[in-house]
């Protein structure tokens, strides 16, 4: 227990290092700025195309953190340390999990809001585009882990990893997207909380024997 | 300017008067200024009272650029000359820029929900601006990642300037890849050129935009001298 | 202090008929050893004789591709050993204070800090991010866990690489002590650390 | 020159072994995938905001590649070797960015035909929009460089170098996609070479003086 | 084998007053010395006294904060010395081959790539990824630098950690060749490397 604290608070600690949350929420308004700048400001394509496409910010502003999630515990040796630590690694992974959502889905989710508007996604339904995104991080971070860790002993692994989660991403997106675009909200909520809770229990299992064999 | 702020003794004694003075000004000029725009001037024609807005929101957008050429200003003589006091200079303004641009969306999507029915419009000022907050976001967000502070500092530099030459382009761009906010025009189609009732009140609040920015910076700066004395101070007694 | 206070179990590495390979080709020709209680065993062998993946091998990161190396006669086989590697295991941008804090809550022990700090002279970069360590104190922050987190079995590789005069002498006081508190330590060296060992094994390419 | 030679083959080859060529172009045809998936099958809507979204894709797929381009090299020492070779930084830069493109940009440009095409885009339309992302691409890499450069001694710093970016790739988008979208396709190409240009020249410029600090 | 081929220039290492802040720190007292051709100086200092800082600001890496290091008299600065530093600048994925194809670019000579690897015995991992390297075969790689290419001055950091007995005598046999043809050897250690030193500094933090 006073184990998995650690590792948290230490993962938390290391990943605000790089900027700190203004970093993840720039991004997002960044990759939100660019949809617009693409696609030009036709209102009516905006309003239905965009409000999905917080979705696909959100999800590439998870990917980003995934390359170096494990490969650098790997090269610099704190893996060995987690292996003969106390705790199973499993948790520890949770752990990390945890931390990586708090430092990312948790900033983004709250960021969307305004991107949402900015693509001209009515008012009202601000609230339960984030709540949905709170959700559906939670979601992309348990499945990025377990991509994360498979590809951790590849350098330059950045691409790869993206090819091996982008289909775990599909589900939530799909229904996220939904939630944005006003379609039956609570049905699409209840099965996006159905898939954070699936990958953040089964994304750590996984992510863990994978790096069992990394540290081969 | 800089030269003669060439070292920092020099630049505390002048800012420990400047920086008050600054700030009086501004409060001066924001009081005469606010109420002036506010109530005083006249109400647009097309608009009705929500183009007091305006005199908002058009300081904000103007200076919000200012300050990041002064920045860009600041960047370059701190690469050239390796002067210590520009990169204060420049980190000190960095905030205050981002809060004009804040204020500039904030404000310009105020104004946006009565006169187009809608909190946000792509348009080409718009996205300049936002791309602009972003800008700052990075820079300030750079700052924040790299602990040693002196190399800290000239990356920064480096990166404003590549902004600086970013800026224009993306203005350009974005113009001519959408133009739906208003011209300059917009205040002449009430017949005359800008109408002075309505220049005046502008100016003023520009003005006090100014000052304010200038006693921000000034302080911030010598908030951060101050803590670098301190820390210098500490290190000398770890050494002592 | 509880990392001074004596072992109850009777820490044994028991390595039976190993064979590993590696890229391939098979290390060394088949090891058997066992060593026990108070021991200090040194694993020398030229670069490339598999040291490092024996003693991984025997952390258990390693799996054979024949034989056995086990670690017996530890209550709670979690709590067996201390790996100290070639890679230190520290984060650029973590102080070294973060990581005694870190990992007194890995592993769990939590002797005062000031004594690990004092023991290895970190006391000057407790607060500085470890990227700014010179490699010798990087050195010593790795082998802190020794301190901090009483572990039976201490599998050590080039323990003292990177480290001058003084942090040579604390490695071995380090060893000397953990024997005498029936504590067991293997350690990989190209030359002898100071401690006499109990046994020595050479590997052979 | 020699060295230069050297420099582009061995991070081509290096960028390769990260999953090779056939990564980006999954990443891409991948993230391509997701829009579909996120704003539903209606074929109009696609038709409009298809084509744009494969410069989205384009600009993100590069992003996901900067974030170690130098902080690698800061690590384990190849900088330092950089620093002291017979070749000017500038131009070991330059090199590494010839090489990223190679390896990303001009794989990502060819599958943007199938990628266009299966979002719906006129077909007599590809060829253009293949030209057209080969060079915004090498905008994306000549701003990537710079902006992975003055980031290269931020441990995760994977979405600070996004947010710090993505404001350069703002001009090229949008021109990009005023190709894609087929508006005055000459005028655009010409701005996009000129983006491409200066980014290429200034680029490595930047980068290197950056670098020399991170040094340090 | 040009790396053999004496050199035209007395390369000279100048260094006056310097002093280096690091962290905000002074490291050490100004410090002033030179050496010329066919000197070996041995740079000697307990861990965090600042021997790496003052290689690398000799390399140029690290600018002072007072005072001055240069590297004088050579007719190319761009040729003027090798660096081998803690890390030793390899990447994972690339094999042992590549690396020396590489440098050989970018350093610009070519000696017959089976003599360095018979003179570091790198032959059986000729092909094997940098990753799998041991710890010992990969520095070793890393001195491949100072065969590959001739360079009058060589700054080399601890080159012998983590090479086994062999490795050290090779490294030692390296350094006098090098001073043999005129060359300048400044080596931070922290036991001597074997040959005599012809002058020895010692930082004192
Ligand atoms: C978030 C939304 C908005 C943003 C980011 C924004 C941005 C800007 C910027 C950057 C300028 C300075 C342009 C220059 O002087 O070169 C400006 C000026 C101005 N804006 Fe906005 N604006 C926004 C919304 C609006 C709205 C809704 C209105 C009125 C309906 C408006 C009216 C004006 C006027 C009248 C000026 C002065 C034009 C001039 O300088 O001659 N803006 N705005
Ligand atoms: N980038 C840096 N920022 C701040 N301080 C640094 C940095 N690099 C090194 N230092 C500090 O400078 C001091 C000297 O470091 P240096 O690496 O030169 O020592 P060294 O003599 O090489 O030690 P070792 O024998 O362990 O290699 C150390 O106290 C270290 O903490
Ligand atoms: N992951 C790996 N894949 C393939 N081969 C490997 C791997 N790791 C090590 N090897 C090879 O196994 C052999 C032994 O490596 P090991 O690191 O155990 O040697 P070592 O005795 O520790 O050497 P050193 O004294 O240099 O540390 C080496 O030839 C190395 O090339
Ligand atoms: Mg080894
Ligand atoms: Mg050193």
């Amino acid at each position: 227990m006073r184990a998995l604290g650690a590792a948290f608070q230490r993962d938390l600690a290391l990943m605000w290092s790089g900027g700190g949350a203004l970093a993840p929420i720039g991004f997002f308004l960044g990759a939100t700025m660019l949809v617009p700048l693409a696609m030009g400001p036709e209102r009516t394509l905006l309003a239905s195309a965009g409000p999905p496409l917080v979705w696909i910010a959100a999800a590439l502003a998870v990917l980003a953190t995934l390359e170096r999630l494990f490969q650098a515990d790997l090269e610099d040796g704190s893996l060995d340390q987690m292996l003969i630590s106390r705790a199973p690694l499993e948790l520890l992974v949770l752990a990390k999990g945890a931390a990586l959502w708090c430092a990312i889905g948790l900033p983004l989710a709250l960021a969307a809001g305004p991107a949402a508007i900015a693509l001209q996604a009515p008012l009202e339904r601000v609230p339960v585009i984030i709540v949905s995104l709170a959700l559906g991080t939670a979601a992309f971070v348990g499945a990025g882990l377990a991509g994360a860790a498979v590809t951790a002993g590849v350098k330059r692994g950045g691409v790869l990893i993206a090819l091996i989660v982008l289909p775990f991403f599909a589900p939530p997106i799909i229904f996220g997207a939904a939630v944005a675009g006003g379609k039956d909200v609570t049905a699409a909520l209840m099965i996006l909380g159905g898939c954070a809770l699936a990958a953040a229990a089964l994304g750590p299992i996984a992510a863990a024997a994978a790096l069992r064999l990394q540290a081969e | 300017m800089f030269a003669f702020m060439a070292n920092p003794a020099r630049f505390m004694a002048f800012s420990s008067w400047a920086a008050p003075l600054l700030l009086a000004a501004a409060l001066a000029l924001f009081a005469a200024g606010l109420p002036w725009a506010l109530f005083y001037s006249p109400a647009d024609y097309q608009q009705g009272e929500t183009v007091r807005i305006m005199y908002i929101h058009v300081p904000a957008a103007w200076w919000s650029m200012g300050v990041y050429a002064f920045m860009g200003g600041a960047s370059f003589v701190s690469l050239v000359w390796r002067h210590a006091l520009a990169d204060v200079a420049a980190r000190a303004a960095a905030p205050v820029g981002t809060v004009f641009a804040g204020v500039c969306l904030v404000t310009g999507s105020l104004w946006g929900a009565p006169t187009w029915g809608t909190w946000w419009e792509w348009d080409g000022r718009m996205t300049s601006m936002l791309v602009l907050f972003v800008t700052y976001l990075g820079y300030l967000a750079l700052w924040a990642a790299i602990e040693d502070e002196e190399k800290a500092a000239r990356l920064a530099a480096i990166l404003c300037l590549a902004g600086l030459i970013n800026l224009p382009i993306v203005k350009f761009s974005v113009d001519w890849w959408s133009t739906l906010h208003q011209p300059a025009s917009l205040l002449r189609s009430g017949g005359s050129a800008i109408d002075p009732a309505m220049l005046g009140p502008l100016l003023t609040m520009a003005g006090a935009y100014l000052a304010l920015f200038g006693a921000l910076t000034l302080m911030n700066m010598r908030a951060a001298i101050f803590r670098r004395r301190v820390e210098a101070a500490a290190l000398r007694e770890a050494r002592a | 202090m509880n990392a001074r206070r004596p072992f109850q179990d009777k820490p044994t590495i028991r390595v039976e008929g190993l064979t590993l390979v590696r890229g391939g080709r098979r290390l060394f020709a088949p090891i058997s050893f066992a060593a026990g209680p108070g021991e200090y065993v040194e694993l020398l062998g030229a670069n490339g004789s598999g040291k490092t993946s024996l003693l991984r091998a025997i952390a258990g990161f390693l799996h054979p591709r024949a034989g056995s190396a086990h670690i017996e006669r530890c209550e709670e086989p979690s709590l067996a050993l201390h790996y100290v590697g070639h890679a230190n295991g520290l984060k650029g941008q973590a102080s070294v204070r973060a990581h005694l804090k870190y990992w007194a809550g890995l592993f769990g022990g939590a002797p005062s800090e000031d004594f690990v700090v004092k023991a290895l002279n970190l006391a000057r970069v407790l607060d500085a991010p470890c990227r700014t360590l010179s490699q010798g104190q990087a050195r010593r922050l790795a082998l802190a866990r020794l301190i901090i987190a009483p572990r039976p079995v201490w599998l050590l590789d080039e323990p003292a690489s990177a480290l001058d005069y003084q942090g040579r002498a604390v490695v071995g006081e380090l060893v000397e002590g953990h024997r005498a508190q029936g504590g067991l330590v293997l350690a990989a060296v190209h030359e002898p650390l100071g401690p006499k060992p109990s046994q020595t094994l050479r590997l052979a390419a």
